[in-house]
């Protein structure tokens, strides 16, 4: 974050750890899917990653993927995506995750600045790209900053301390520190490298939130007691969407089971954690 | 070494990954462009004892005389393995025990990288996991006895509709999580940098074998080189020490399937002609030219060829097709199984369905396009492809194709009775 | 030329074919062992070029550190079609038009000559006929297919147990009414003079690559020299230019089935031992070692490698097992599973079954009996066997097989849930 | 035929052109198959070939293979092949027509000898061995000499003038004029090669007698008036056995139809021959 103003997504850390939950918009369809997303807004989202699907997701675990084909299935594009983000009704930043190709292919001419701008227009708050490391980033760096979006970068447990600096000199927003080698996806264990990350974190402006395979309340105060100034939660969340699609359940009771999850997991962030500017 | 060919290349993996591009990319410089350790030494001799290289430049008397010119076939049929891919698998192979890795993955579509990368594993002694699209194992059992036979485990993918292009994404998958030990053997000139230059390099042979063995039969050079191309590595190892001979044309021969038009709402391109009609996106690491609706979204490609059934190309053909050093063209199923039936008939090579598009293409291409000696490199042997071509040539107007009622129960005897 | 090996050989055929036989024994001398109008030229040409020869001869790793000595692979498996059969066809083939013949044809067992031969032809343009046994064609349906690509007519013999034996009688029936303009292309270094002769100087071809490459990488020869023995022609090839070399010890290696013991109520062997149990008789037109019972009928054979599945052997082998120049040794069907799968999974190479059989002796063989430095012929790829070695290896006893269960609906992708 | 008594066989031609019919011996049961070569006789036949059933029968077309397995399937040996001809009650010399790995292997010692012994015991009066050439066949022509056995040999439309010789200076009995290339096998169609080789065997001392697919007794006069010495009749024969075998028609039957069918053969022959005395 190279002397920006602070973002609203870096703003929503200020009051103690952030609790940052994922769905793919429109899984399963674009109408249940808004309110899902509500529903976390109301058990405690901070900040809300909203994902735009695509055919080739290489960065996903087979929960997330099934949720992917269940959205495109339902007719999700990039215009309906935007829709849905001028559709909800929450008041937290929101960002976009998604890949590359579809942020470049948007719009008339060629490069990531029509979907930058259609994105910032609609309302999302930052954008990451899974597959768009700093190397490529340059175009998609310089639209979101001409337009005012933050751009996240993941930190793996791969990461050399050679690549650390460029990636968080490129960052803003927050750093997206993933958890454990692999793809997305809910796992009982946390790697002991999350400390590590962490620690190689230290003294770096942005906030750091942890992702990859967190799934419940407890492994959240873990990971916050560890350090991590939030975390970020998907596959836990997709599978409760993916149970009450197998299952035929109604929206509202999914809904539900959603917003009881989303307090679990701020509740086990809430007993750990101390607002970030009082752990800075 | 380039990371990008004109605009294309690149390396569009997640963060997890890039460490390994940067010590594959180091492995690359050191162990195959500096021959450290000796490693190109080791490499060309087990191809040469395991891999059964070189391979001969057969004059081709029936096809030159049906087209008036030279035809001269490279024989990658002969290859262990029956195909071109073993020269990039064990390439890899040797490469990730150079590097200490301790486990292989790839991915197969047709089965024919896989068996290679199978073999190749087997023969260095590496494990090796083989990611396949459910599809495409069960339509392509042999390859996966071959697999299993040399000791590989083959692992279904059931995303999506179950062939390559899922089969890629799942194997990244796997290279993201182990990394650290594992090598992942892309199976052509696809993917990030540096694997379009390093699969490029394995192939390469192929082409620095017919320049010498052309010279000694002829004395010169080819006028025309062909090659079918799916992700590409046959194409860019055929025409690797041909790009510098300007007087040299270089054609690759896209599957055309059943027709160049797309069917943009339901996501499917009844081809995989990503030259002639993809655009320019992102695909499984690699910005190029794939086949993709508006949005963005990959469609789905088809052909007859299972092999030549992807909808993304290598970057360096993407731009060597841009800058015109390469011509791409297509050549529908219909056209590709005549050839799959005139090469067995007049030449008694069968061929690969892969390697028919571009014998099929010969009957479409102009005295000035053949030029008088015409290279066409047969990537493959079609044993693999044998109920495929049954079937389709059932379905298809193909009058090259012989009878098959050999199994009906008329008997031979009868004539002498 | 010689008529006869020994006791061994001969002429025992319909007078109807004595002139033909004469008119091929001359044709022999003049164009084979004078090289009239160049004909060994454009032979060992086409060889190389259509072929694929000179193979390879591979040091083998993994075998040499199991059995403690250097293991040499001759990998005829590389011979264009998959196997050493080309080298006969090719050269009968050609012969033929030579002699001015205008058909074409064989018989087959297993299908690799008959594939071979209709290869040739294609290659050559003779029209060409595969009398092939019903049961062999519907259990080899893929060679089947091969052979009909390559525009050759498959006809199956309905007769008897409907297998190598019935096609070979049934040639030689189809013969003594065409054999004016029809040559026959016999698939081993069996049957009535020249042929043995014929098909081991065109086999010969194996050992003079071996003795010079072995030279060229170690300045020696071998100590001993393996080679599976169905009618004998691989095994022949590959002794051919080590007889005269008494330090090299040579070993021929027949399908010992599921046990040496005879059912003479039945007319059954469970095995294809005939240079180990069989006795002297007259079989398709030599006198030569066959299994017979005591009346003189011909028994049927069983092995599990259909091309080892011939109640008879060459002339020339017989005779030099009895003057003990050669060891014959035989391996049971379950000893042969083993070797194909650990070939497979230990060297990356998947044998034919009847190479499985050369491969699984080593198991047995001793130390003195290995010597410093051991030859092992790879006469042919393991795809035809693909079906069968499933088949087999579920109903015996072979812990070295690999488990096939990947066509279960598990999924890889529960790893990462 | 080498300054030797004329024999039995030879002996038969003197009356005029020989009718001599083939069938397999023991085809489908040893039983019936008495009864058919006793009406053959009946019906006129002046010598019979009996084949002893071998399992790789290389020079028979499919009728004849076809009547060799189910001989074979019926039990049939060399052994009982002996006691079928002893069990025979016809007063026509017989020749034995077999392959030679059967000759060979007959008895304890190696060699044709104790086969030859055999057959001169049980009454047969000469061999043919299809897979026997001249050149393979001094063996067997001296334990035929010994023994007093006429050995046929074959003359094919093939066979050169320089292997006519030899091959006729071993032959006794008669010459086997092979009418056709091929393999046995009932055909309509009469070769004009059997004139030719008729006219080649002009002048030797040995009755020519022209086999290979005669089925009526048209075909036999019209072979008898281009000059042979005789017919020889298999398929058309065995196929009536083979008849009465599919349909399960009664053995009686069966040799009515074969007594029959030469009476036609024998017919044929009678209206366009004269007795061979004359015609030298
Ligand atoms: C025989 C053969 N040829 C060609 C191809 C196409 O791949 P590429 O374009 O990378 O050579 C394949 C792929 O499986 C193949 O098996
Ligand atoms: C691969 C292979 N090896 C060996 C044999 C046995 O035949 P021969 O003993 O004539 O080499 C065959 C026969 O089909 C074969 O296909």
């Amino acid at each position: 974050m190279i002397g920006m103003r602070e973002s609203d997504i870096t703003a929503a850390f200020e009051d103690g750890p952030a609790f940052i939950p994922y769905l793919t918009a429109g899984d399963p369809t674009f109408e249940s899917s808004i309110e899902y997303v509500e529903a976390l807004a109301r058990g405690g989202a901070d900040v809300i990653e909203l994902g735009l699907p695509f055919s080739e997701p290489i960065a996903e675990g087979p929960t997330i993927q099934q949720a992917i084909v269940r959205s495109l299935e339902g007719g999700m594009t990039p215009e309906r995506f935007f829709e849905f983000v001028e559709a909800l009704d929450v008041d937290v930043p929101l960002v976009c995750m998604t890949y590359y190709n579809l942020i470049y292919q948007y719009g008339d001419e060629d490069g990531p600045r029509p979907f930058v701008e259609r994105a910032a227009a609609a309302g999302i708050d930052g954008l990451i790209a899974p597959d768009l490391p700093v190397e490529e980033a340059t175009p998609l760096r310089t639209a979101c900053d001409a337009l005012g979006l933050d751009l996240i970068f993941i930190v793996a447990p791969t990461t050399t301390d050679e690549r650390l600096t460029p990636l968080l000199e490129h960052s803003s927003g927050y750093v997206y520190v993933q958890a454990r080698l692999g793809v997305t996806g809910a796992r009982s264990d946390v790697s002991d490298r999350t400390s590590h990350s962490l620690d190689r974190l230290d003294g770096d402006d942005l906030p750091a939130a942890v992702g990859f395979g967190i799934s419940t309340g407890e492994q959240a105060g873990e990971i916050v007691a560890a350090g991590a100034d939030g975390i970020i939660v998907g596959s836990a969340l997709v599978d409760i969407v993916a149970e009450g699609y197998e299952n035929d359940l109604a929206t509202e009771e999914t809904a539900e089971r959603l917003e009881a999850k989303a307090r679990e997991l701020t509740a086990g962030i809430i007993e750990q954690g101390q607002p970030r500017s009082e752990r800075l | 070494m380039n990371e990008t060919f004109g605009r294309y290349g690149g390396q569009y993996v997640p963060e997890a990954l890039m460490p390994a591009l940067e010590e594959l990319t180091d492995a690359y410089q050191r162990y195959v462009l500096d021959n450290e350790d000796g490693f190109m030494d080791e490499f060309r001799e087990r191809l040469r004892a395991f891999g059964g290289r070189p391979t001969p430049l057969q004059h081709a008397e029936k096809l030159s005389e049906r087209y008036g010119t030279s035809v001269y076939l490279k024989r990658e049929d002969l290859v262990h393995g029956g195909a071109h891919k073993l020269n990039n698998a064990l390439g890899q192979v040797l490469l990730a025990k150079y590097m200490g890795k301790e486990r292989i993955i790839a991915e197969t579509g047709a089965g024919q990288h896989g068996t290679a990368t199978a073999m190749a594993a087997a023969h260095l002694d590496m494990p090796c996991e083989i990611y396949m699209g459910r599809t495409d194992t069960n339509r392509q059992r042999p390859n996966v006895f071959r697999m299993r036979l040399n000791d590989a485990e083959v692992t279904p993918v059931d995303v999506g509709r179950g062939t390559l292009k899922e089969a890629i994404s799942q194997a990244l998958r796997d290279w993201a999580q182990s990394v650290e030990t594992t090598h992942y053997v892309i199976g052509s000139v696809v993917g990030p940098h540096p694997f379009p230059q390093l699969v490029d390099d394995f192939q390469a042979v192929i082409s620095e074998e017919i320049r010498d063995q052309l010279h000694e039969q002829t004395g010169g050079l080819p006028d025309s080189v062909v090659a079918c191309a799916g992700g590409g590595s046959n194409a860019m190892g055929t025409f690797h020490h041909f790009l510098d001979e300007e007087s040299v044309d270089l054609y690759a021969i896209e599957a055309g399937g059943s027709s160049l038009a797309v069917d943009e709402e339901r996501g499917v391109a009844p081809n995989s002609a990503s030259l002639t009609t993809g655009t320019e996106g992102v695909l499984h690491g690699a910005r190029t030219r794939v086949l993709q609706d508006s949005d963005g979204q990959i469609m789905e490609s088809h052909s007859v060829s299972a092999g030549l059934d992807y909808a993304g190309v290598g970057p360096e053909l993407s731009h060597l097709v841009e800058t015109e050093r390469v011509t791409p063209e297509s050549v529908d199923d219909e056209t590709a199984l005549a050839g799959f039936h005139r090469l067995s008939q007049t030449e008694g090579i069968i061929p690969a369905l892969e390697t028919a598009h571009a014998v099929g293409w010969l009957e479409t291409a102009t005295p000035e396009q053949l030029g008088e000696r015409v290279v066409l490199t047969v990537s493959g042997r079609g044993d693999k492809d044998l109920e495929t071509v049954l079937e389709e040539t059932a379905t298809h107007d193909v009058p090259e194709a012989p009878e098959m009622d050999v199994f009906s129960t008329t008997t031979g005897d009868d004539r002498n009775a």
